[in-house]
């Protein structure tokens, strides 16, 4: 049982990593990025193509540290000026095409069969890395959110015309905090191809953009406690869910659909009812007395 | 549609009445399998879990093993990597069984035979036949057998039968472009002249534009291999597009025909040995009698057969332990003729030299004509 | 060549369909409504059941369509006009949200296993291209219910009412136009398009709970290359994206370079989609520009 | 001292403005009066860097201004207010202010994590400055209440207050008076006084005369996007053909 705990804690480690990168960039910039999966497959992928020309794991790490972020400024450059629609689709399109070029280009990566990666051998290690993958993400998150730089963020969230009158590029800031977040995403990406041994196509549908998205407006958009908090509820619901098939006796397909069918209902009611999220962002109040 | 509804009623009702919890007794020995419930080629994973099934059902009417009971626990793998770790890792550490029976492409089958290899567990693949799967011996052991030979049969077959050109599809996989080269070098080696390949990336909604260029090419004869939705809407498109010529098929059994009487007399080939015989064939009853208002079964349910008959030999020889079981495998596999025929493992537990037939569609059936040696 | 043209008037004919719902969501609410695509997957599932109940097709299709249109107005109800104030992008996750509602309840109902719907077709040879019976129908099916929309929208005054809500909704309003009225009666008709739209797809291909991830994209990218919120621009989207699906597999690329023949596997057709769809969104200045003040 | 020149622009076949110029001195007060649709924002959205001009030139300081890139027209030191107040709704008053400080540290991710106590120095810096601003405007008690929880009036003064923060040496203001109560106006006249004595200059388009005629030093008329009549505003009152005309209209 504590392994299998612990193999969750590492699901859930490497989720909220992505639901902090998508929270910086629609929590506290609003952009909407409905290809988030893309930094995380580029990281996975360079974890694997790296393995696959025998370089040590540490290379394919710095390539997906690096490859995600430049993909990143390269879909930013011509779409930043996009409203946010469009962008949407955009960053959709982006992502769907990485995949289909590793699915139809076995070449690359093994095609629809995918490739193995170097699995880490030690499910505490395992644990640990994705833990303190998460830590720095979250303190940097923090860093950035709480800091001039966040204020600005969301500024530019609230009316990016206002950002630019007050001498700002909202350009500026949206491609810094791309880079920023996609890096994350891409070293998630990198440990979670360790993690699970093996990189296919099957991992990086748009529904897996979609499960951060709705870990984002569930936990709280624009706070990073309340978006992790948001991951581990639907990763710990995901993992449940099994238990929850073999105790009740319901077939387990029909179990995962209502899985799906939850998911939806989160975003949706929420939506409805909590658009702030469960951990809205808080007021931050400074004190002026004396001043 | 109205079975899955009123499969979830019962089963909500016997919830209900059962107790939880007594499920896993220990008289009982659990075994897990591993099956895309959700996701791509549902219906073909479905059929190996119900041969899974049959097997246990099997052992457990004949009073189990050593007066122990199989338990089946199964699990989805939604066809994804993740899931079907987080599947293994649950049956392993949090069920305690000892082996797992699997369903799934090398994408998914490998991490958990990586992870079954870490932990010392037994994994049984009944449908990956990716090269890679021999680098976990003691671990991961094959019950479906590599692609090559049947490939190269199949080319001669083809010649044989009298085909000069012929156009190849599969998909566009390891499995597929294996047997695509392996047969279509055997045909060239023999004189004939291959007019178009196809090799299609699994999930499509239609293989229009694949089965026009085909006709357009006018071979003698189609081969191929395929298996699950996407064979189904090959033919389909194929019937629709009026292409008659005569289809071979490496594994012609897995395919999912679409038009019993469009296929009817159109499509034979190589495949394992074994269904025709007394092992298959009874398999073949208590699925239909199990499962009474199903199509005909996919050849997938032999498979998963032989791997639940082979686990609990090996139980029954050697313990309900991962190493007493991978320890015991090699050695009961030996004297076991099964649904699927002689299964012959080489060093690392990967099946080779299966027994070759030749089958043809007849009737809304595959009817052996013949072995090939 | 004329195989081509073939193929992509009946691969447009199933996409324009579905697209055109889109298209007229869009022009109203400013949204870009991806559950629209689950409620073609539904209208698909509704046909094959219409027809397990024993209808004939051509009564199955039209059930299929008042059935999804309606669940498209429920949806409105329940959820969509409660939102109409949030922002374009906040309607499309909340509209992902509906579609995986959607997509996880049908997948419970009928298993996640495909289903092929029955249909007697024949092959019909013409000028050296090969198509089915049943592609005509599609085809002449699609003109149709394109006339029927065209002639409604222009030639009727709740057509021309939907059409004044669509260029400036506020001054519509304010001129007696009874908008919430005109929003459901639009959702009706896009829930009914987009149900024979699925329905002429399942029964070309197959049907599957995730259909809906196999056609987003190809639908998006016909409704974005019309305009997005052109209803008839989407229909020439599809057109234009199956021609050039089709042109790009059918070209002997081998034969140019050598005397080996090699063609663009057919999966490189989504990439025109993606690429399609993606490079409009970033050649289109002066809608992107929108916003700016 | 800004000068604009013989500027025109059209959208579509609309011709919004044609060969407008105007003259704006640092420690002056120019008002632009005129109907409704005569040009006086789409003038301001071009100062402001939000349009560029089909024709003309804007200079500041005989230095042309980056035209059609708002956040470098704003960087060389012109600040500009909307008719509807443009604030960051879900951030509080005091966070609006600290927005408006040029140059921070704090916005580079570099200083951000390498050189926190520069950022702290300046943070320290901006909030004094920002509460002094507050203190000037009568908004200190609202220093922590979200900006979009604020009277109309009051969110146009925080407007002011955030341009100040930037230090503009030209301030464009779009209606800042418009829904405002006569209190708050009172205060907005004091203000801009203040404003125009530390030597800063004003561009202001208002309707409300009794405002235009307290605080302007020159008034520009501006109908079907053309200068129609300029002088003092004693000299724009008196003439009889501007008052028929156009400010007869309520104010």
């Amino acid at each position: 049982m504590i392994d299998f705990a612990i193999y969750a804690l590492t699901l859930v480690a490497i989720w909220s990593v992505m639901a902090i990168s998508l929270n910086i960039q629609f929590g506290m910039t609003g952009l909407v990025n409905f290809g988030q999966i893309l930094p995380f497959a580029i990281g996975a992928y360079a974890a694997a193509i790296g393995v696959q020309y025998d370089l040590p794991w540490w290379v394919g790490a710095v390539a997906g540290l690096v490859a995600a972020p430049i993909a990143g400024i390269l879909v930013i450059l011509p779409a930043g000026r996009s409203s946010q629609d469009y962008w949407a689709l955009i960053t959709l399109g982006a992502g769907e095409i990485f995949r289909l070029t590793m699915l139809n280009v076995p070449s690359i990566a093994g095609g629809a069969d995918g490739v193995t990666v170097s699995r880490l051998p030690d499910r505490t290690l395992a644990a640990g890395l994705a833990v303190a993958l998460c830590v720095v993400a979250y303190a940097v998150a923090q860093q950035i959110g709480n800091g001039p730089f966040g204020r600005m963020l969301r500024v530019i969230r609230e009316d990016e015309t206002l950002a630019a009158t007050l001498g700002r590029s909202p350009m500026s800031f949206r491609m810094r905090v791309t880079v920023v977040s996609w890096a994350m995403a891409g070293v998630a990406g990198v440990l979670y191809a360790h993690v699970i041994g093996y990189v296919a196509p099957t991992s990086f549908l748009v529904t897996d953009t979609f499960l951060v998205w709705t870990a984002v407006i569930l936990g709280g958009p624009g706070r990073n406690i309340g978006v992790v908090i948001g991951a581990a509820i639907l990763i710990l619901m995901s993992v449940s869910t099994r238990f929850l098939a073999e105790w009740s006796g319901l077939p387990s397909d029909l179990v995962a659909n209502l899985r799906l069918a939850v998911f939806g209902l989160i975003l949706v009611l929420m939506f409805l009812f909590r658009p702030a999220g469960l951990f809205p962002e808080t007021k931050r109040v400074q004190n002026v007395d004396g001043l | 549609m109205k079975r899955n509804l009123l499969n979830a009623a019962v089963f909500a009702a016997a919830a209900i009445v059962a107790q939880p919890g007594a499920l896993l007794a220990a008289d009982t020995i659990p075994v897990g399998v591993i099956a895309n419930l959700t996701g791509q080629d549902v219906n073909t994973s479905l059929q190996m879990a119900r041969g899974v099934e049959l097997a246990a059902d099997e052992i457990n009417a004949a009073g189990g093993i050593d007066g122990k009971m199989i338990e089946l626990i199964v699990e989805d793998s939604e066809y994804k990597a993740q899931e079907a770790l987080t599947a293994a890792t649950k049956l392993y550490q949090v069920n305690q069984v000892p082996a797992v029976i699997m369903f799934g492409g090398s994408s998914l089958m490998i991490p958990v035979g990586e992870l079954a290899q870490q932990e010392g567990k037994v994994l049984i693949n009944t449908s990956s036949s990716s090269a890679k799967l021999g680098d976990y011996p003691g671990a991961l052991f094959s019950i479906l057998p590599l692609d090559n030979i049947v490939g190269k049969e199949l080319g001669q077959y083809v010649y044989d039968k009298g085909a000069r050109s012929i156009a190849t599809i599969v998909p566009n996989n390891t499995f597929g472009t294996g047997i695509a080269d392996a047969a279509g070098a055997a045909f060239e080696a023999a004189g004939g002249k291959i007019v178009r390949k196809v090799a299609y990336t699994e999930g499509q909604p239609d293989y229009r534009a694949d089965v026009q260029a085909i006709i357009a090419a006018e071979p003698d004869a189609l081969v191929g291999v395929g298996y699950g939705d996407d064979s189904r809407t090959v033919f389909k498109n194929a019937r629709e597009l009026g292409f008659d010529a005569p289809w071979y098929a490496a594994y012609p059994s897995i395919f999912a025909v679409e038009n019993e009487e469009w296929m009817n007399g159109k499509l034979s080939g190589v495949d394992n040995g074994g269904y025709a015989n007394d092992g298959g064939a009874a398999v073949l009853a208590a699925y239909k009698a199990k499962w009474p208002d199903e199509d005909e079964p996919l050849a997938h349910i032999y498979y998963g057969y032989d791997a639940m008959m082979v686990l609990a030999k090996a139980i029954e020889a050697g313990g309900v332990e991962s190493a007493e079981i991978a320890a015991a495998l090699p050695s009961v596999v030996e004297s076991y003729v099964g649904a699927t025929g002689k299964i012959v493992w080489d060093d690392r537990g990967q099946r080779i030299d299966p027994p070759l037939d030749i089958i043809e569609y007849k009737g809304g059936k595959f009817e052996t004509v013949g072995t090939i040696d | 060549m004329i195989q081509v043209f073939v193929n992509s008037i009946i691969y447009a004919s199933e996409i324009a369909i579905v697209a055109v719902g889109i298209s007229l969501a869009y022009s109203i609410l400013r949204f870009a409504n991806f559950a629209h695509i689950q409620f073609a997957v539904v209208g698909g599932y509704a046909t094959y059941v219409a027809t397990e109940l024993g209808l004939p097709l051509i009564l199955a299709v039209p059930a299929s369509a008042v059935f999804v249109g309606g669940l498209a107005v429920v949806v409105d109800i329940l959820v969509f006009s409660r939102l109409r104030h949030i922002s374009p992008e906040g309607k499309m996750i909340v509209s992902w949200g509906v579609a995986l509602l959607i997509r996880a309840i049908v997948a419970s109902i009928f298993g996640g296993g495909s289903i092929i719907i029955e249909t007697n077709t024949t092959p019909i040879r013409f000028a050296g291209a090969i198509f089915t019976s049943l592609d005509v129908i599609v085809v002449s099916a699609t003109v149709a219910f394109m006339v029927l929309l065209h002639a409604f929208l222009y030639r009727t005054r709740t057509g021309s009412g939907l059409r004044a809500l669509a260029s400036n909704y506020d001054l519509a309003v304010t001129r007696g136009i009874p908008g919430e009225r005109m929003i459901r009666l639009m959702w009706f008709i896009s829930g009914a398009y987009a149900a024979i739209g699925g329905s002429l797809i399942a029964l070309e291909t197959r049907l599957q709970p995730n259909m809906d991830l196999i056609i987003l994209l190809p639908v998006f990218a016909a409704v974005t290359i019309g305009g997005l919120s052109n209803v008839f621009g989407a229909v020439l989207g599809a057109l234009f994206l199956s021609l050039a699906q089709n042109f790009i597999i059918s070209i002997d690329f081998g034969s140019l370079v050598s005397d080996q023949s090699w063609f663009v596997p057919s999966q490189f057709r989504d990439y025109v989609a993606v690429l399609a769809l993606v490079l409009v969104l970033l050649l289109r200045p002066s809608m992107t520009k929108r916003g700016a003040n | 001292m800004l000068t604009v020149s013989d500027v025109s622009i059209a959208f579509g076949g609309f011709q919004a403005l044609r060969g407008v110029s105007m003259v704006a001195r640092p420690g002056s007060i120019v008002g632009l009066v005129g109907p409704n649709g005569s040009g006086k924002s789409t003038l301001l959205n071009i100062v402001s860097g939000i349009y560029r001009p089909d024709a003309g030139k804007v200079r500041l300081n005989d230095k042309p201004l980056p035209l059609g890139r708002i956040e470098a027209v704003a960087a060389r030191g012109i600040g500009r207010t909307f008719q509807v107040p443009r604030l960051a709704q879900r951030l509080t008053v005091l966070q609006n202010m600290l927005v408006g400080a040029r140059d921070q540290p704090g916005e580079r991710l570099f200083d951000l994590f390498l050189r926190p106590g520069r950022v702290a120095a300046m943070e320290a810096d901006a909030l004094a400055r920002s509460v002094a601003i507050l203190k000037r405007l009568g908004l200190v008690e609202k220093a922590n209440d979200y900006a979009g929880n604020l009277s109309g009036g009051q969110q146009k003064l925080l407007t002011m207050g955030v341009l100040l923060m930037s230090d503009p040496q030209v301030l464009l203001l779009d209606e800042p008076a418009a829904g405002v109560n006569p209190v708050l106006i009172e205060q907005q006249v004091e203000f801009l006084r203040s404003l125009r004595d530390e030597g800063r200059a004003i561009v202001l388009i208002e309707h409300n005369m009794e405002m235009i005629s307290n605080v302007c030093d020159v008034v520009y008329v501006l109908d079907a996007g053309a200068v129609i009549a300029e002088g003092t505003p004693a000299e724009i009152r008196d003439n009889a053909e501007v008052i028929q005309s156009y400010l007869g209209q309520p104010a």
